[in-house]
């Protein structure tokens, strides 16, 4: 058996499920040595991550939203996929505050990014949006968000 | 099998031994001590170990001691 | 969108992974009306289902095990499929205290069927076995279990 445990959640695209993959992430990064601050740091990128596929990629449709979490020695890597609209202009989308949706913050990926060791994003109009998350252990405490138990 | 099931629920996986929030409070507390002693913060494995619970149960309870992300309004406040 | 929750999840055949189909299945449990207790009795049946197909179908070799888990109103269905070995006789195997492994209480079909309101399993030898599980909302008796650890 290789020492990699793959994990794979197909979630139909209903606000509901976001918890769903919250709690796969946080069963995974809690196995390997990651503290509760940073159990909570990757559930908000998984959770902004999936709410981008619900609510961007699939604007409320239905749909499936794919979330691959892989454990490693040292690492989680989580992928969350979607086959909704697709992003234009990655770079754009990427930026803090910058939203096509007037009521949101357009801070989902400031979260990913400041939470998560990396954060790639592949995107094609039309056909759907992966991003890719990593975090290692033990890479970032001090971190803003590591204050104990604030929750 | 009415026996199986009170057998469960007495001493088996059935026992709910306690509230989750009851739990992530004794996970908050813990987690000071820890990083005491440590001097660093505690993983949840050490969490679950020092408290004698699994790490699944760990999980839920801080999943559980939160209110479920909203999709109607952003997930960040 | 339907009002069916389908939730599909693919795990490797490890024992650590039988804590995330338990926190899947108890999580969308916990979106129907069951009761604390049911939500414990549907995580039982579902790691007995799990670690079937773990123990006995892969037989500690890598393998995946499917966890289909779906929630409808009043209703929570949970499958369970493997590619291994699959089993001779699903009469003999589903007998009280039958076991192939001496180690084993041949029990873990028994928490499925009391636990559960239906179990279905199909199984061919040497391709896999899938294990179909349902349970009503309000269907449990008494639930004596019903404590109140209310969450
Ligand atoms: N999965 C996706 N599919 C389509 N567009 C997306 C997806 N994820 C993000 N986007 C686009 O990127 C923008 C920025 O996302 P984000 O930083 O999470 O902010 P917000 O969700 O608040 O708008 C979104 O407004 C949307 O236009
Ligand atoms: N997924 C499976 N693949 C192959 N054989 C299985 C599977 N599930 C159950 N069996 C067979 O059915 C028997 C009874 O299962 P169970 O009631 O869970 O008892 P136990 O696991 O304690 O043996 C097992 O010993 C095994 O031979
Ligand atoms: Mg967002
Ligand atoms: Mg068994």
């Amino acid at each position: 058996m290789v020492d990699e445990n793959r994990v794979v959640l197909e979630l139909p695209s209903r606000p509901e499920n976001v918890s769903i993959a919250r709690l796969v992430v946080a069963q995974m990064a809690a196995q390997l040595q990651f503290t509760v601050a940073e159990v909570e740091e990757v559930k908000v990128a998984v959770s902004e991550a999936v709410t981008n596929a619900i609510v961007h990629g699939y604007r409320g449709r239905a749909g499936i939203v794919r979330v691959e979490v892989c454990a490693r020695p040292g690492e989680l890597e989580i992928a969350v996929s979607d086959q909704g609209v697709g992003i234009e202009d990655i770079d754009l989308a990427r930026q803090p505050a910058w939203s096509t949706d007037p009521e949101r913050m357009g801070l989902g990926f400031v979260f990913m990014e400041n939470f998560m060791d990396s954060v790639e994003v592949e995107s094609r109009p039309g056909h759907g949006t992966r991003v890719v998350m990593r975090k290692r252990v033990g890479s970032g405490y001090g971190s803003a968000a590591a204050s104990g138990g604030a929750v | 099998l009415g026996e199986i099931r009170r057998h469960l629920r007495d001493d088996g996986p059935l026992r709910v031994s306690r509230s989750l929030k009851a739990l992530a409070q004794q996970v908050y507390r813990v987690q000071d001590d820890l990083s005491k002693e440590l001097g660093r913060e505690p993983t949840v494995a050490e969490l679950a170990a020092r408290l004698g619970v699994p790490v699944e149960e760990i999980v839920a309870a801080l999943e559980g001691s939160r209110p479920p992300a909203s999709i109607q309004e952003p997930i960040h406040e």
